[in-house]
């Protein structure tokens, strides 16, 4: 194992961390108030008012940067771990039933990555209104297929083995196999998956935002901070900058992440 | 020297000019939004009288650009006493683009299709007054009405009511057929539409400067602006980003002309359920309201503060800006005496529109200042809100611009989906269809604002400005809009 | 006559091959095997791979339904049981796999893979007495208390197999199957291990059905034999006798072809 | 050979089932999607009467189970509907937008390609150096970059700054195909980049995996130069996992081709789909996110049948 590869792991550690951190502390204190408006102080640029500038309402950019990385975490976490957990139960249960219960759950796979996850989401929008249940619902909609695939083939791998072969004989139940032997050992693939899958709920949050289907106003979120930003390009272009910089980051962050947990665990998958 | 000799120079010069440089006669007109079908008689949203009206299609009567009633294809008329009976003397010689003729059969044919019962026409209402047309001879149209209806030569002015031909109605929404001095050319969707001059123009009075028109959509403000700035576009009338609406002032090639329209931003409010169904709760959010932040805010300054549902260019218009003006403290003394001393919490349905969003925004923070919190519901428009809002008046509040001119009745309107159902307002409306006399409508109008600014069923915010920005060497575009248009008619390039 | 402690009758699996529906096609990996055996004695399979071994051993351990034929284990048929008595009954019957690297999960700590079957087939104990008798079966097979709370892959083969064996012990069965329980394995750890087999089953009067491919292992530790050939047993009959004089081509054939030392 | 052709026939089968699957649940959808397509249409004037009219003239008011026969009939004879908004064929609505989305894909995927192919390559044969590390850094940020940020800074920067490019917007192909393409040539960078990133990573992987094989040693042993070894054996060798996944981020592309088209206000599929949505034009919805649908789930079966017809082990392992 060279040091790039644990390089990776803790490059992508310290920037989640920092996500992380800047996250949890947008909750106590921010530089300025991200949702009171000062009309006067619009649109100042960065260092002549505030670090990162003022938005069109005259908001803070840093503060609601800070507060638009505790939506956007939060809502990433809640999809991928929603997604995460119907997606490994369809995928273990089709791993164990096989058969009709396995083509059903592949082929709903199928169905449900044959449409782009922006035009899903952008139908369930439409149907569900915006707001957070709907982001969250659309990301983990898609994320449950990758997760059935993954955890299909996964786990038929290791039912395949001879533990659990030796836990069925020694009398134990579907469920018990699948929970006590199967899931813990595609743990591993699953907390790969989830981190990258993190970055792509990053990515399609802030892709529904600045859409429009994202959170409302006025919760912070960076994807429609680039939305407004969009309008504003020709007298404010930094307002462009910071929030696409922001997801940027959060993305690289959890993609190092799952390349160095790939690395880790790899040579002792194989 | 004389005069005389001054103007024959200058017309000596303008003629050398000419013919050293023939003026352009193509013109490239922007758009922020693509019109669904281009047949004003059977599709609502304005885009379609944008690229249709006066320019392929024409109404009996027209608007100019004051907003006065004017002749279009009849060339006067007359109203009975008792305002029953309206008879039309129509141009003869008018044919459609096609070659077939407009007479007064034409005319008849238009009405009762706009207000049969297969009917599509959006705003059918307005014909529901017509008990008959009669086509006397080819030139003379004669509408019986069943009460008198006073906005009716007003209405008849407007997209919907414009003629068709019976040939060709059921095409118009892809290939229009009109009287007007454009003929449609073609429709690239999501692109452009192309018009031809019609050198077989009735109106030989007002010259075409035109040879062809394009309108071009574009949906994005900075694509809008990179259009103008490198000349794609020769103007957008109604440009749809007043926040770089500063980024022209520098350009020596383009003109900015702040006008204004009959579009009002109003924040309706749900009058039938709690706590709306309280004026003092309505007043006191009134209260509440900077309108010139929201301006500001949303709208990058650009805007006329409004008191009621009424714009400063229709006839009759009050200033009632002053009657809940913002105050805080006032607002938070009604609140308490209406029984929410700490306030109260309620979800807004705003449309994905800019201004609304933008609006919604602002006005969030400032009921935040009284106490109140207000929730933004995102809603698609049209689709979603319609239903939600307008049909199933299942809100609490929204926010949108009334795009129809002088559609202050629409308060009297039951169920509209305000639910302010007020008699004595219903009244003061029945009073003004009633009457004829512009005097006299437009001290009942000043009633009716009044009463609306008192009761205040909606928050009322601004009237949205008319942000056209052309080149310079371009006359004849419309600087107000007393209703959504392109006319082309007069538009020509100065050298 | 004492009934015997297994006994199968016409077992018969068949798997079906990717075909359309009108024409179905099918690999009948076991096909009518009848055999049985008696309680305290050990029954050798031998076969070539690919001879319908595993599939038996499945069906054996009722980890597969057969197409047709009966499993009856001390008189019940595993086939007929309702599942929450085909799960009692395993405390009576367990099974060895062949590769031990495989068999033991790798993410649980041994402690807890030997006691597996005790918590699984009913047995309730309080956590000092299971903690007891995990340890005595540790000891048994010649590992130490020190082996609970360490993880499969510290250990070598034979010791894993070991493992497995105090695993497939532990609920004090009376029949364990064993699947190939020594080709994983060194030559010089799979004489320990068939000496502890031979030995357990000595001690604890344990029948072993031990399926090979390596006829040696089987003249080693079988009373009875069973030679198994494309899913079926050709030929069954006393170990020494058998091994004597094969009657059956296809036993002559398999016996010609391996190398052995002499007797 | 019998035996491949029903393999494959069980596959163009589970195919088609999951073709009627998904358009059944796209017409389900768009059918309890929230807003009335006559209203949209007819705007806040329109009596109760009128909406009835229009939604009998557009069909509305049939049963669920005809309009879907219908929709599903037309959609095979090639007869997509008519559009509630345009008044037109929806056929002739899509040809117009994939005029646009189509170049635009076929250009992204054509440049990153050409950008992943060399930079993976170099980076796998340059393994740990300064270029290799280069390389992965490029496809580590490409990845994360969100393309409509992208979009928004060669904007800012090419087109609003400098005036170099087109802000947005798309002339058509009759302005002439150097206005076309110069409109295009912004919103396929943003476009690819993440393409790239991807597809980098995959050919270093494959090129490496390859390198490692016998024949590849074969080759350098019987004095073949690194250089010949590469190029006649390495990268052909390689190039099927890069297309595979290449075509398997299709979706990917389609899905950004969505967000790319409303940065740059070019009238695409994406485009047409979002308009229309927001109009409630739901044929012209369905008939978009079935097509995608379709496109992807035919991508993905060209894939599988190239590999099954291709691959001699895969052949031997499924007879």
């Amino acid at each position: 194992m060279s040091a790039s590869r644990h390089g990776s792991l803790i490059a992508g550690s310290v920037i989640t961390g920092a996500l992380v951190a800047v996250a949890v502390v947008s909750r106590l204190w921010t530089p300025g108030s991200p949702t009171r408006l000062a009309i006067a102080d619009k649109l100042k640029a960065p260092l002549v008012h505030g670090l990162l500038g003022t938005d069109q309402l005259g908001r803070d950019v840093l503060s609601l940067l800070m507060v638009g990385a505790w939506n956007s975490l939060s809502i990433a976490v809640v999809a991928v771990a929603l997604g995460a957990a119907l997606g490994v139960a369809l995928g273990l249960t089709a791993a164990a039933r096989g058969g009709l219960v396995e083509a059903l759950v592949m082929r709903a796979a199928d169905v449900v990555f044959a449409v782009p996850p922006i035009l899903s989401a952008m139908l369930l929008g439409a149907f569900l209104g915006t707001g957070p249940r709907t982001a969250v619902t659309a990301i983990a909609t898609f994320m449950v297929p990758v997760f059935a695939r993954l955890s299909v083939g996964a786990g038929r791998r290791v039912l395949a083995r001879d533990f659990c072969l030796a836990a069925r004989a020694a009398g134990k139940g579907q469920l018990a196999v699948t929970m006590q032997h199967v899931l813990p050992n595609i743990a591993p693939q699953i907390a790969v998956q989830v981190a990258l899958q993190l970055g792509l709920a990053f990515l399609t949050e802030a892709g529904l935002s600045f859409l429009g289907f994202g959170l409302p106003p006025p919760a912070a979120s960076w994807g429609r901070m680039l939305a407004d930003a969009e309008t504003y390009l020709g007298v404010a272009p930094w307002l462009a900058i910071a929030p696409g910089a922001a997801i940027a980051l959060a993305v690289l962050g959890f993609n190092l992440i799952g390349d160095g947990l790939v690395d880790l665990l790899d040579p002792r998958e194989r | 020297m004389s005069n005389r000799l001054v103007i024959g120079v200058l017309a000596g010069l303008a003629l050398m000019a000419g013919q050293a440089s023939a003026a352009k006669t193509t013109l490239v007109v922007g758009m922020n939004i693509e019109p669904a079908g281009l047949d004003p008689t059977v599709a609502a949203p304005v885009a379609v009288g944008q690229v249709t009206w006066q320019n392929v299609f024409e109404g009996l009567v027209a608007l100019d650009r004051s907003g006065a009633i004017v002749p279009g294809l009849a060339e006067s008329w007359t109203i009975s006493p008792d305002g029953l009976v309206y008879t039309f003397k129509l141009r003869s010689g008018v044919a459609f683009h096609d070659g077939s003729p407009f007479d007064a059969s034409v005319a008849r044919f238009t009405l009762d299709r706009a207000r049969g019962p297969q009917s599509l026409n959006p705003q059918k209402r307005f014909f529901s007054t017509i008990a008959a047309v009669e086509a006397p001879d080819a030139t003379t149209l004669v509408v019986r009405l069943s009460q008198p209806t006073g906005n009716l030569l007003y209405w008849l002015a407007w997209p919907a009511a414009v003629m068709v031909s019976p040939t060709t109605a059921d095409g118009d929404a892809t290939h229009p057929v009109g009287t007007g001095p454009f003929r449609f050319v073609s429709w690239q969707k999501g692109d452009r539409v192309e018009l031809a001059r019609n050198g077989d123009y009735w109106n030989h009075a007002t010259p075409i400067a035109l040879e062809t028109a394009t309108f071009r959509f574009i949906a994005d403000a900075q694509a809008e602006a990179a259009a103008l700035k490198s000349g794609d576009v020769d103007a957008f009338p109604e440009f749809g980003a007043p926040e770089l609406m500063a980024s022209f002032k520098d350009d020596p090639r383009l003109v900015t002309v702040i006008g204004n329209t009959e579009l009002k931003v109003v924040a309706g409010m749900n009058n039938a359920v709690k706590p709306f169904s309280d004026a003092r709760v309505r007043r006191a959010l009134m209260l509440a309201v900077d309108r010139q932040m929201v301006i500001d805010g949303a709208w990058s300054g650009y805007g006329t503060a409004i008191g009621s549902h009424y714009t400063p260019n229709d006839p009759g218009y009050v200033d009632l800006t002053g009657v809940y003006p913002h105050d805080v403290a006032k607002a938070k003394a009604l609140l308490a005496e209406a029984g929410y001393p700490d306030g109260f919490a309620f979800t807004m349905k705003a449309p994905q529109m800019a201004y609304a969003m933008r609006s919604a925004e602002v006005l969030q923070a400032m009921f935040a200042d009284i106490g109140v919190t207000m929730t933004i519901e995102p809603t698609e428009f049209p689709a979603k809100w319609v239903q939600d809002v307008f049909k199933g008046r299942t809100y609490a509040m929204t926010i949108v611009a009334h795009a129809e001119p002088m559609d202050i009745d629409i308060y009297a309107r039951d169920p509209y989906y305000f639910n302010y159902a007020d008699p004595a307002f219903a009244a003061l409306m029945r009073e003004v269809e009633a009457t004829t006399d512009p005097t006299a409508r437009a001290t009942l109008y000043a009633a009716a604002q009044r009463k609306l600014a008192e009761d205040v069923p909606a928050l009322y915010l601004f009237a949205m400005p008319k942000l056209g920005v052309w080149d310079r060497r371009l006359t004849g575009l419309w600087q107000n809009e007393p209703i959504p248009s392109n006319v082309l008619t007069d538009v020509r390039w100065s050298d | 006559m004492t009934a015997p402690l297994l006994a199968v009758a016409g077992l018969t699996r068949d798997y079906p091959l990717p075909s359309p529906p009108w024409r179905r096609l099918v690999h009948r990996a076991v096909d009518g095997v009848s055999f049985e055996v008696a309680a305290g004695s050990i029954f050798g399979i031998v076969g070539e791979s690919g001879a319908g071994k595993s599939t038996l051993v499945r069906l054996l351990m009722a980890l597969d339904r057969p197409t047709a034929g009966t499993v009856r284990f001390a008189g019940e048929d595993l086939f007929g049981l309702a599942p929450h008595d085909l799960r009692a009954l395993r405390r009576d019957f367990q099974m060895v796999f062949q590769d031990p690297f495989g068999s033991l999960d790798p993410r649980q700590r041994v402690g807890r893979i030997v006691a597996e079957p005790l918590s699984v087939t009913g047995v309730r104990l309080s956590r000092a007495a299971r903690r007891d008798r995990v340890v005595e079966m540790l000891e048994d097979v010649g590992l130490g208390a020190e082996a609970l709370d360490r993880y499969p892959h510290a250990f070598s083969g034979g010791q894993r197999q070991r493992i497995a064996l105090a695993r497939a012990l532990i609920t004090r069965p009376k029949l364990v199957i064993a699947d190939e329980p020594v080709s994983a394995l060194d030559l010089s750890v799979q004489a320990q291990v068939i000496n502890l087999i031979l030995d357990l089953s000595a001690r604890h009067g344990v029948s072993f059905v031990v399926v090979s491919h390596d006829l040696e292992v089987i003249e080693c530790v079988a009373d009875r034999v069973g030679v198994m050939h494309r899913g079926r047993l050709v030929e069954e009959g006393e170990t020494a006798a058998l091994f004597a004089a094969p009657r059956h081509p296809y036993t002559r054939q398999l016996f010609a072809a391996a190398p052995r030392f002499a007797p | 050979m019998g035996r491949l052709a029903f393999l494959v026939g069980r596959r163009v089968g589970s195919l088609m089932l999951t073709l009627v699957a998904v358009s059944a649940l796209i017409f389900l959808v768009m059918d309890v999607l929230p807003g009335d397509p006559a209203a949209a249409m007819l705007g806040t004037s329109a009596s109760e009467e009128t909406l009835a009219a229009l939604r009998h003239a557009m069909g509305l008011d049939l049963p669920l189970i005809v309009r879907y026969g219908r929709w599903i009939g037309g959609f095979l004879s090639g007869d997509l509907g008519t559009s509630l908004t345009y008044g037109v064929p929806v056929a002739g609505l899509i040809a117009e937008r994939l005029a646009v989305t189509l170049p635009l894909a076929v250009l992204a995927m054509t440049l990153s390609v050409a950008l992943a192919l060399p930079l993976g390559v170099v980076a796998a044969t340059r393994k740990g150096g300064l270029a290799d590390r280069l390389a992965t850094l490029f496809a580590q940020l490409s990845v994360a970059v969100p393309g409509f940020w992208v979009g928004l800074l060669l904007i800012a920067g090419l087109a609003v700054g400098l005036g170099l490019m087109p802000a947005g917007g798309f002339p058509g192909w009759n302005a002439g195909v150097c206005a076309a393409l110069k409109a295009l040539v912004l919103p396929t960078v943003a476009l690819a980049l993440p393409q790239a990133g991807v597809l980098t990573r995959v050919t270093r992987a494959a090129v490496l995996e390859v390198m490692d094989e016998d024949f590849v040693r074969t080759a350098r042993a019987k004095g073949l130069t690194r250089r010949a070894a590469l190029w006649h054996h390495v990268v052909p060798n390689a190039l099927p996992p890069v297309i595979t996944i290449a075509g398997l981020q299709f979706t990917f592309l389609i899905a950004g081709a969505v967000l790319i088209e409303n940065v740059f206000a070019l009238p695409g599929l994406g485009r047409l789909a979002f308009q229309a949505l927001s109009q409630r034009d739901i044929l012209v919805i369905g008939d978009v996110v079935l097509l995608l649908a379709a496109l992807t789930i035919a991508v993905n079966f060209l894939i599988d049948l190239g590999y099954l017809v291709l691959d001699p082990r895969l052949r031997a392992a499924t007879s």
